[in-house]
Parts: C-alpha cells; sequence; structure tokens
C-alpha cells in the first residue's frame, strides 16, 4: 500500500482546518506526557542527586536513606532477578503454548485455551498478589521459612507474563504465510520439523517481542511482588531469599517518604525508567531487524 | 538431499517427545490457572450478596461491603477515559490522517508513545503524586488518581486507534478526496467506523488496565475508603482495597478475595458490553445512516 | 416515490468543459512518469488512453484532479485547462467535483448503497431530503442500478457484486454533476458481462459529458472512442506519441510503434 | 526554509505544553474553589502517622456527626509526613507518634494519647519472655534459631518496619540500634501488616504499637504481646508511665490552632471522646 500524504487532502473548508489544528494539539499533549515524567522525575530527584551524586546510588553498601545510605545495586538485582527467573519459566511455556494452539491443539481445544489465557492476562496483578500470599506464601515457608521471598516473586510473576508471551507468540505464528507451511509439508517434514524449521524462525521477530514485552512487564510489576517478595533490601544467596525490587521499594517507602528519602525514591523510579529505555530501544532494533529481513 | 536425511530422522524422534512437552506445558498451565480462579471463585463467592455491593467497609474492612469503593472506581476510571478518549483518538487520528510519518512531531511522538507504554505503572504514581498532586494542588483525589491513568492508558488507545485506522483501506481515502469530500467528514462517516473495531480493542485494553491498576493509583488518588462528594476528594479503588485487605488488615482475606472477584467479574463485563456496543455501533454506522 | 420519466434521466445542466494539458510533466522521487505530455481532450467527447502498461497513463490522469498531490515527493511542472482555467488556480474541493473520478477497483465507501451517494452529495452543500432523494434516484436510474437495488437501498454497499459496485461508484461520481470524467481502466477488474454493461454506459455518456479513459483493451477503446492517445516508454520515460480520432489512429497510424501496438506486434 | 518550520512547530509545542499544564491548573483550581464553595463545607485535612489515623478518624467521625457541615479527611503517611504537611500548609493538622525533636519545636504539638511499641509472637509461640540482649540478638541475626531463646527448633522470621516509620526510630533508639544494623527476613509498611504477618506466621516476630496489637488481638488475631523487663505490655502499664517503649501521640500544628483546627483538638482532648480512644486502645491523654 502506498503511504498517502495526507496532509494534502485537507480542505480549506473551516471544519478541516479547526479539526487538523484540534487533532494536533491533542498530539502535541500526548507527546509531552513523556517529557513531563522525564522532568518531574529529574526535578524531583534533583536535590539527592546534586548532594550525594549519582554514584552512590550504586556504591553504598545499603540502603538507609534516613542514614544517608543509599546504595540501590540490591533492589536493581532483585529486579533483574525476579524477572530474569519469570522469563526463563513463562517464555518456553508461552512459547510452547503457542505453538499448541496453533499447530497441534485439537480444532476444537485452541480457542477455548486461548479464551483461557486471554482471561489469565485480563486478571489484576494485585489479585495474583493476593492468590500468591495467601496460598504460596505459606506453601513456600513450609519447605523454607520465611516463605515470602525471590521464588515465590518468580512463581507469581511467571504466571503473570505468560499470558503475555503466550498471546503474542499466538500472533505472529499465525500470521506465519500458510504457504511457507505448506511448502514444508509437501517436502515431507514432519510437524515439529515444519514447525522448528519453518514456523518459527518466521515468527522470530514477533516472538522475540513478546518477550521482550514480558520483560518490561516483570521489570514494572510492583503489586505481585511487594506483596510476595518480602522487600528486604539484600542479594539473595538463594533463591528462598527475600528480596525488594525497585518497584517495590517506590511503593513500600512513599508513603512516608520526606524530602532527601522521597528524592531518593524518585532516583529508584528513574533507573526503572532507563531500565525500560533499554528495552524499548532493544525492541526496536529487533523490529529494524525484522523490516529489513 | 543427503543433507537432509539426518534431520528428518531427528525430527521423526522429536515428535512424540514435542508432543509430550506440549500437552504436559499446557496441563500444568491450565492447572495453575485452574488453582487460582477456583481459588478466588470459591473464596470469593461466599462474599457476593447485594449487601456487600451496597454497603459501607466497615471494621476496616473487614466486615461490610465495597459501595464506596465501587463508587470511587468507577469515578476514576469515568475521568481517566473522559481525558484520554479524545486525547488518544485525536493523537491517533493526527498520526495517521493529517501527518506526514517523515515528519519530526510523528517521529518524536512514535518514540515517546513506545516509551510511555512502558513506564512502570509505579512510575506513572510517582509523576502522578509529583504533578498532579503536587504541582498543580489537586491533592490526593480522584481527580488525581484519573488523570494519572489516563496517562497511562493513553498509548494503549492510541496505537490500537492507529491500527484501526491503517486498517482502512486507502481506496476510501482516494475515491473521497476524488469525490471532493472534506477531510473531517470522511473521517467521521467513514474512517473512524472503519476503525472502530480498534478503537474497541484500545479502549478494552485501556478500561483493563486502569481498573486492574494499584501502584499508581497508591499514591495519587489515596485510601480513604468513604463515599466520595466530589473528585476532589479521596476515593479508594477496588485494587487497592484488595491489596490493604490482604496485606494489613488480619482476617482481610474472605473480603479480599471477595472485593478479588468483584474486580475480576467487573472486568470480564465491561469487556463483553464494549466489544457488544462496539460491533453494534460500526453495524448502525455502516448500515442504517 | 414518483416514476421519473427517462427524459430526465439526461444530463442536464452543466455542459461538459473542454481539457488541454501542455508540457505536463510529472516525476516520483527518483522517476520521471511522464515527460512533456500536450493533449487536447475536446468536450463531450470520449477520449480514450491507451498503451502499454507502466507507461505513465495512470499518473497522467491522476495529474488532471491532483490526485498525485496525495502521493509524497510527486513534483508536476506545465499546465492543466480545464475550460481554459489553470487548475492549479482552482479550489480543491471545486476541481474535484468537476473533474470526476472513477477507478480501476469499485471503490464504494463501507457504508450502506444510499449513503453512498447521500454523503458526498451533503458534503456539496446538497442538504434537502427531497432533492438528494431525487438526485440518488436519477443517477441510480442513469447507470441501471435502480430496479436491481431500490428496495435494498440501507444494506451496505459492499454486498454488490464488482460490476454493480463499479455502476453504484459511476452514479456517485456522477450526481455530483462533473463536466470532465477520468477513467482509470474502469471494466478491466471486472467480469465480461459486468464490462459489457459498464462500457455500454461509457458510451451513453457521450455528449453529456467529456470523458477521458484508460484502457488497456484495444478493441474496446476502438468501440466507444472518438479520440485515442497513444502512450509509450522511452528510456523508462512515459511519452504521448500519437493521438487523434479513432478512425485515423486505428485506420492509418503514422507512428510506427503505433502501427506495431495496434496490430499487435508491441506492447 | 525548513529551520523557520521547526522554529514554527517547537513554538507550537511550547505553547500547547504550557497551555495544558494551564488548562490542568485551572481544573484543578476550580475544582478548590468549588470543593469550598457549595453549602459552605468546612474542611480539615488530616495527614501524618499511621498510629493515629485509625484513632483520628473515629474522632472525626463523630465530630462530623455532631457538625453537619464539616468534612475531615484524614490520610496516613507516618510521622515525619505530618511534620512536613503541617510545616507547609499542605495539612491543617499533622498527626506525630513521637515527642518532637529539637529542630521541630517551630510546631506547636497537642498530645491526645499515649500509644507503646510491643514485641509480639505467633499466639503459638513458647516463647513468653524475652530480654532486650535477646532480642537485639535476634534484630542483629546473631540469634537465628528460637532454640538458642529456649523455644522450638525454628529459624526466626524477623520482621522490619520500612525506613521513615517512626516505631522503627523508637523501637532502634530504645534498642540503641542502628537502622542499618537490622537486618530482617521481611520488610513491611503498617502496623497491621506487621500483626498480620505475625498471626500467620508461627515463627515470627515483630514490633508494633501497642494500641494496635491489643486491637487487633481482640478481633482475635493470633498475636500475643510480650513484656518489656517483666513489665507487661498493656494499656494499663503505659497509663501508669511503667512500660518502658511508650510515646505519646500527638496532633501538631504549625501556628497557635484557631477556628475549625483548635475547635478540633479540643474536640480530641475532650474527656468525653476518652471511650473513642480506649476502644482503639491507646492511652487517654491524662489532663
Amino acid at each position: 500500500m502506498t503511504t498517502l500524504l495526507k496532509r494534502s487532502i485537507l480542505s480549506r473548508s473551516y471544519g478541516d482546518r479547526f479539526v487538523a489544528a484540534l487533532f494536533q494539539g491533542f498530539a502535541i499533549a500526548s507527546g509531552a506526557i513523556v517529557l513531563l515524567i522525564i522532568l518531574f522525575l529529574l526535578r524531583e530527584s534533583y536535590p539527592i542527586l546534586h548532594r550525594v551524586g549519582v554514584l552512590r546510588f550504586f556504591r553504598d553498601p545499603s540502603w538507609h536513606p534516613t542514614s544517608g545510605e543509599f546504595g540501590a545495586m540490591p533492589m536493581l538485582w532483585g529486579s533483574l532477578l525476579v524477572t530474569l527467573g519469570s522469563v526463563l519459566i513463562a517464555t518456553p511455556l508461552g512459547i510452547l503454548s503457542a505453538i499448541f494452539c496453533q499447530y497441534y491443539a485439537p480444532p476444537r481445544l485452541a480457542p477455548l485455551y486461548r479464551r483461557l489465557i486471554e482471561l489469565l492476562a485480563g486478571i489484576p496483578s494485585v489479585v495474583y498478589g493476593l492468590w500468591g500470599l495467601v496460598v504460596l506464601v505459606p506453601l513456600v515457608r513450609r519447605i523454607q521459612p520465611p516463605g515470602t521471598s525471590l521464588l515465590t516473586g518468580i512463581w507469581v510473576l511467571a504466571l503473570m507474563i505468560l499470558p503475555t508471551i503466550m498471546l503474542v507468540a499466538d500472533a505472529s505464528l499465525a500470521n506465519v504465510p500458510a504457504a511457507y507451511l505448506r511448502g514444508a509439508a509437501a517436502l515431507g517434514l514432519s510437524r515439529w520439523a515444519i514447525v522448528r524449521g519453518v514456523a518459527i524462525p518466521t515468527a522470530q521477530a514477533g516472538l522475540m517481542t513478546g518477550i521482550l514485552l514480558a520483560i518490561g512487564r516483570a521489570i514494572g510489576e510492583t503489586m505481585a511482588v511487594l506483596m510476595v517478595c518480602g522487600n528486604v533490601v539484600q542479594v539473595p544467596d538463594s533463591l528462598f531469599d527475600p528480596v525488594r525490587t525497585l518497584t517495590a521499594n517506590i511503593a513500600l517507602e512513599m508513603a512516608y517518604a520526606m524530602n532527601e528519602h522521597r528524592s531518593a525514591l524518585f532516583v529508584s523510579g528513574l533507573i526503572l525508567t532507563g531500565l525500560i529505555a533499554i528495552l524499548v530501544t532493544i525492541g526496536e532494533w529487533v523490529n529494524r531487524g525484522q523490516m529489513y529481513d | 538431499m543427503i543433507k537432509q536425511r539426518p534431520r528428518s530422522r531427528r525430527s521423526s524422534f522429536g515428535e512424540p517427545l514435542m508432543q509430550g512437552l506440549l500437552w504436559s506445558s499446557v496441563l500444568l498451565i491450565t492447572g495453575a490457572f485452574m488453582w487460582l480462579c477456583s481459588d478466588i471463585v470459591r473464596h470469593g463467592f461466599r462474599q457476593l450478596s447485594w449487601d456487600f455491593l451496597t454497603q459501607l467497609p466497615r471494621d476496616t474492612g473487614r466486615s461490610g461491603g465495597i459501595g464506596p469503593i465501587l463508587v470511587s472506581t468507577g469515578l476514576i476510571i469515568g475521568v481517566c477515559l473522559g481525558v484520554s478518549i479524545p486525547l488518544g483518538v485525536g493523537t491517533a487520528v493526527f498520526l495517521n490522517e493529517f501527518s506526514a510519518p517523515q515528519r519530526w512531531l510523528s517521529q518524536f511522538l512514535g518514540i515517546s508513545l513506545d516509551i510511555l507504554a512502558g513506564v512502570p505503572s509505579i512510575v506513572f504514581g510517582l509523576f502522578g503524586n509529583a504533578f498532579f498532586c503536587k504541582t498543580l494542588g489537586l491533592g490526593f483525589s480522584i481527580l488525581s488518581g484519573g488523570l494519572t491513568l489516563a496517562c497511562m492508558v493513553l498509548p494503549i488507545l492510541i496505537r490500537s486507534t492507529q491500527a484501526g485506522l491503517q486498517s482502512v483501506p486507502n481506496d476510501y481515502r482516494l475515491s473521497a478526496a476524488a469525490l471532493g469530500v472534506s477531510r473531517s467528514a470522511v473521517l467521521w462517516q467513514v474512517l473512524l467506523p472503519a476503525a472502530m473495531p480498534g478503537l474497541v480493542v484500545g479502549l478494552l485494553l485501556g478500561i483493563g488496565r486502569a481498573i486492574a491498576e494499584t501502584a499508581a493509583l497508591l499514591f495519587t488518588s489515596g485510601y480513604v475508603d468513604r463515599m466520595p462528594t466530589s473528585l476532589m476528594d479521596s476515593g479508594r479503588a477496588l485494587s487497592v482495597h484488595i491489596y490493604d485487605l490482604a496485606v494489613n488488615v488480619a482476617g482481610g482475606e474472605q473480603n479480599a478475595y471477595g472485593t478479588a472477584l468483584v474486580l475480576v467479574l467487573l472486568l470480564m463485563m465491561i469487556n463483553g458490553s464494549v466489544s457488544w456496543l462496539g460491533k453494534r455501533f460500526q453495524q448502525t454506522r455502516i448500515l442504517d445512516v | 416515490m414518483t416514476l421519473i420519466s427517462s427524459s430526465s434521466t439526461q444530463k442536464s445542466g452543466v455542459a461538459p468543459a473542454a481539457l488541454h494539458t501542455e508540457k505536463l510533466t510529472m516525476q516520483y522521487a527518483r522517476k520521471v512518469a511522464f515527460r512533456d505530455v500536450t493533449l487536447s481532450v475536446p468536450a463531450g467527447q470520449i477520449t480514450a488512453l491507451i498503451g502499454p502498461s507502466g507507461c505513465g497513463k495512470t499518473s497522467f490522469l491522476n495529474c488532471l484532479n491532483r490526485l498525485t498531490e496525495l502521493t509524497p515527493n510527486t513534483q508536476t511542472t506545465g499546465t492543466v485547462l480545464l475550460d481554459g482555467q489553470n487548475i492549479q488556480a482552482m479550489e480543491l474541493i471545486q476541481l474535484r467535483r468537476r473533474v470526476g473520478m472513477l477507478f480501476q477497483k469499485p471503490n464504494p465507501f463501507p457504508l450502506s448503497i444510499y449513503r453512498n451517494l447521500e454523503f458526498p452529495l451533503q458534503e456539496h452543500g446538497i442538504g434537502q431530503r427531497d432533492r438528494v432523494a431525487q438526485i440518488i434516484e436519477i443517477n441510480l436510474r442513469r447507470v441501471g442500478l435502480w430496479e436491481e437495488v431500490k428496495d435494498r437501498l440501507k444494506s451496505p454497499a459492499l454486498a454488490l457484486s464488482g460490476g454493480q459496485q463499479q455502476r453504484l461508484c459511476l452514479a456517485r461520481t456522477l450526481a455530483l454533476n462533473p463536466e470532465v470524467l477520468l477513467m482509470d481502466e474502469p471494466c478491466s477488474a471486472l467480469d465480461p458481462i459486468s464490462s459489457e454493461v459498464v462500457e455500454a454506459l461509457i458510451d451513453r455518456l457521450r455528449g453529456d459529458y467529456t470523458v477521458l479513459v484508460v484502457t488497456h483493451n484495444l478493441a474496446q477503446a476502438r468501440r466507444i472512442a472518438d479520440r485515442v492517445a497513444l502512450f509509450w516508454m522511452e528510456d523508462t520515460v512515459g511519452k504521448l506519441i500519437e493521438s487523434g480520432s479513432g478512425q485515423e489512429l486505428f485506420e492509418s497510424p503514422q507512428h510506427p510503434l503505433t502501427q506495431a501496438y495496434i496490430s499487435g506486434k508491441r506492447g | 526554509m525548513k529551520s523557520s518550520v521547526s522554529l514554527t512547530h517547537a513554538l507550537k509545542v511550547t505553547i500547547a505544553i504550557a497551555s495544558l499544564s494551564f488548562g490542568l491548573m485551572a481544573c484543578g483550581n476550580s475544582g478548590n474553589s468549588s470543593n469550598a464553595t457549595p453549602a459552605a463545607t468546612k474542611k480539615l485535612v488530616l495527614t501524618g502517622s499511621s498510629t493515629i489515623a485509625p484513632l483520628a478518624s473515629e474522632l472525626a467521625k463523630r465530630y462530623e456527626s455532631q457538625h453537619a457541615d464539616v468534612r475531615i479527611d484524614v490520610q496516613s503517611g507516618g510521622s515525619s509526613r505530618g511534620i512536613v504537611d503541617a510545616r507547609q500548609g499542605s495539612a491543617d493538622i499533622g498527626m506525630v507518634s513521637r515527642s518532637l525533636k529539637p529542630d521541630e519545636k517551630d510546631l506547636q504539638s497537642f498530645t491526645i494519647a499515649q500509644d507503646g511499641v510491643a514485641i509480639i509472637l505467633n499466639k503459638t509461640n513458647g516463647i513468653a519472655d524475652l530480654s532486650n540482649e535477646q532480642i537485639v540478638g535476634i534484630y542483629t541475626k546473631k540469634i537465628t534459631n528460637w532454640k538458642e531463646v529456649g523455644g522450638k527448633d525454628a529459624p526466626i522470621t524477623v520482621v522490619n518496619k520500612a525506613e521513615g516509620r517512626s516505631t522503627l526510630e523508637l523501637f532502634a533508639s530504645y534498642f540503641k540500634l542502628e537502622t542499618k544494623e537490622i537486618k530482617a527476613d521481611s520488610v513491611i509498611g503498617e502496623n497491621e501488616q506487621a500483626i498480620k504477618l505475625v498471626a500467620g506466621n508461627p515463627d515470627a516476630i515483630a514490633y508494633v504499637s501497642i494500641g494496635t496489637a491489643e486491637y487487633e488481638a481482640n478481633q482475635s488475631a493470633a498475636i500475643k504481646l510480650l513484656p518489656m523487663r517483666g513489665i507487661e505490655a498493656s494499656t494499663a502499664n503505659i497509663l501508669n508511665g511503667q512500660f518502658p517503649l511508650s510515646r505519646p501521640l500527638n496532633l501538631v500544628t504549625k501556628t497557635t490552632p484557631m477556628g475549625l483546627s483548635k475547635e478540633f483538638i479540643d474536640f480530641a482532648q475532650s474527656k468525653a471522646n476518652d471511650d473513642i480512644v480506649k476502644a482503639q486502645y491507646f492511652v487517654p491523654f491524662v489532663r
């Protein structure tokens, strides 16, 4: 489809000009929100960054903002470990589910299973958190106290991000041209060989996008991890140790934080946004690759 | 040809293995989700009653109902949609119909929307607290919460509306131009109705995200569980109520489950009715008018 | 609704206008579509543009109602005169109302049959219900669609067959009372029977409208065209090779390329 | 040409951002004023200590029931928020669950009740008493199993409060601990969360407001309060001044309270409302 230079369709009528100007205004307002967010994060974190500098946030041994220690590294580790664990679990399960739906499931089962996953995608994170707190935490505590731990966090998050990976993968597998599959089948390849050799490579960029989205969701998730992770600021030694993520840190302390402490929490927010910016860049890069292929 | 032989042999070995792997992972996931859902339904269903939906929470939520919380949630979502729909649809229409993709404004908007879509909700909470509550002086209020959520759902709304508009064939735009029909008329008469499925999907996703949101509301719309009398009052959303009951109230699990069930049912109902309305709207536009 | 007499199905009002291009050149970002086309399209006659694919006929047509301006990075030089008036100086909406267009692929709006005609009319300031209804009936009759659709005017236009859709598009264009009609291979996407119906319709427009039709179908050009213009690709650039009355061009072509093309040896 | 185009766009962007912010501000202001005008409703905002918040809410409800034209909003957010909000004027009254520090003497404080901080354990925990040294040992992870202090063989789950809570400050200063010396297994925000966690975990230990703990224990939460230096953690012992870890619950204002603020503070301190204080398991202010 050719792109149209749509501005040129504009007539000189008053209505067209008004609508165009109005919508341009809306568009600029929408674009300004990101700038406003960054501006306010910077403005609010400026006092502490100005006084102690950025490096202290990565070098201080721990997080005691009221007594002047601002080490955010344990929480960065917390965020990364919880994310890594949940993505490692959810990715194979999600992609296998999508392959199941597209290529293996009996025709009546596939839409049912998809509907189930869609339903789960819609369950709010605080409900996952509630369930994790009431059901999983006591369960893990029986193995090793205190129960609120990295493991519980990974478990809950994996369930939460699985639908994202599954649904995106499902959609991109559905977009694989049927001709490719027919062609491969005509060569006498087995179903799994077709999936592995044709479908997955073709849908690769889509699968990657799904995983990236899931990573973004996992890093940004607050309530569920706040409720099940224990929130102790430490680099965990085992899966059963409690951890605190950057997001939980904000949610936990924001209500009580004053002055520099509050400012330090906005730095947490900045670090989080930085992580997301990195992810978005990777995502762009993946999509570019897809375009040039 | 020679190369293919070992491959096919390997895959014939892999086939049953894969079948097993696939079915077991599907069973695992279904099992986990059944566990979650049955828990919510089992514990939550006992709490559901007309009184639960209408009464004030008593004893910090342990007993009593969720009346004011439902009202606050509705108001927050109302503010959110009232701001985000015009802004989102307007932006999408501008990007797709009035602006060339090469223009810097479009490119800037594209990038900033990608970032906005990825920003964690807790960061929206920080921003909302600093901007709406403090700088604009709205305080902990339903208005602050709704505006914060509006910023959050905006990228979803814009992207889906754009997708909807993109799916409208250029033929319509061309023939409209050849007939000398004004741009805005084509927009209202043809493009937006044709893009309605996309818009509806965006709306669904947006409402879904907004109503499920907790972190962004903790420091913007606040904790107060009383019946709100104006948009400037603090109001507790359903999800915040669940959080509070689950974490801060000993013996609050039952009502937490009840509220969770209400929230999930509400989400499903909204999804169903919006998609039904969207379909109907599109049909009437195309057929009757 | 009162039956409208067959005489009123004939066009009334605005007279057809002549179209003239002078050294018209159009180029895309990297490629010149056609160069230095000087062509007169006499009022009230049917002129056929023939020639092999990709020689700039469609681009030429799109220049005449400034539809090319919708494509990014295009540039047009030269002049187009509608009834002696430079179209660049005209108001765009007005120009497109006076110069109607029919596309290769039928493209009715995803609205009802009735609404497809009503909506552009309203946009051009014709809002009285009775008047609109009258215009719609007249034009649906002119394209022979009235009897077929009068009982289901509110059903979606997209449910019509391809040929019906194309006639609907023609009715939609005619309803705006244009002076010139541009047609870009209007029959090529249709089945032979529909194609025949549409061709017959075009034939009947003679005298009331100035018609400029792009066609690959030489037989069709021979059947309906008063005048014929042959486009050809020279060094990747479209050129007007020869133009003249249909009879002249088909019976005694001047240019060797024309001879070769109409005899089927090239193209 | 090109630069002028982008210049106009830059201008447009600036104008749009400005108008957006102004529009929102106008929204906010009109919201404020419209809220203040109808039916001459008077509004009082209290923010601060989460320990005082439930008490203040109950007081506010009774006050509202007696004064139909008044609406009192209580937002919890910690004692330091109470200080800051009162100082900045974003709240009419701050709630502070400790004595004012020397650098906070610019504010005026009014004690409305007394409270203490107690160590709580799960009801099923066999331990009946812990010495101060044992508590310090547990909270610094020198003692990690209940059998080391005479209990069953089970690892101790140490519950600590998040940075910024006044209960944490009080606890730490009483036991002469630096907040960074405390090693926890779980970090929580509110008193209620600590109670809930301990009630649900037989091996957990936490410290919370006595008032809240007694209230919850009476609501059948599975917790018990440990005595401190042999003195039972009860409101009675706070009242007679014997319990070592006690604190005043204060309302603070920036200036000498006037009008509604003064009326509400007087109301909160009045003997007629002691029943509310007692119902929240705090010790009424001794006049």
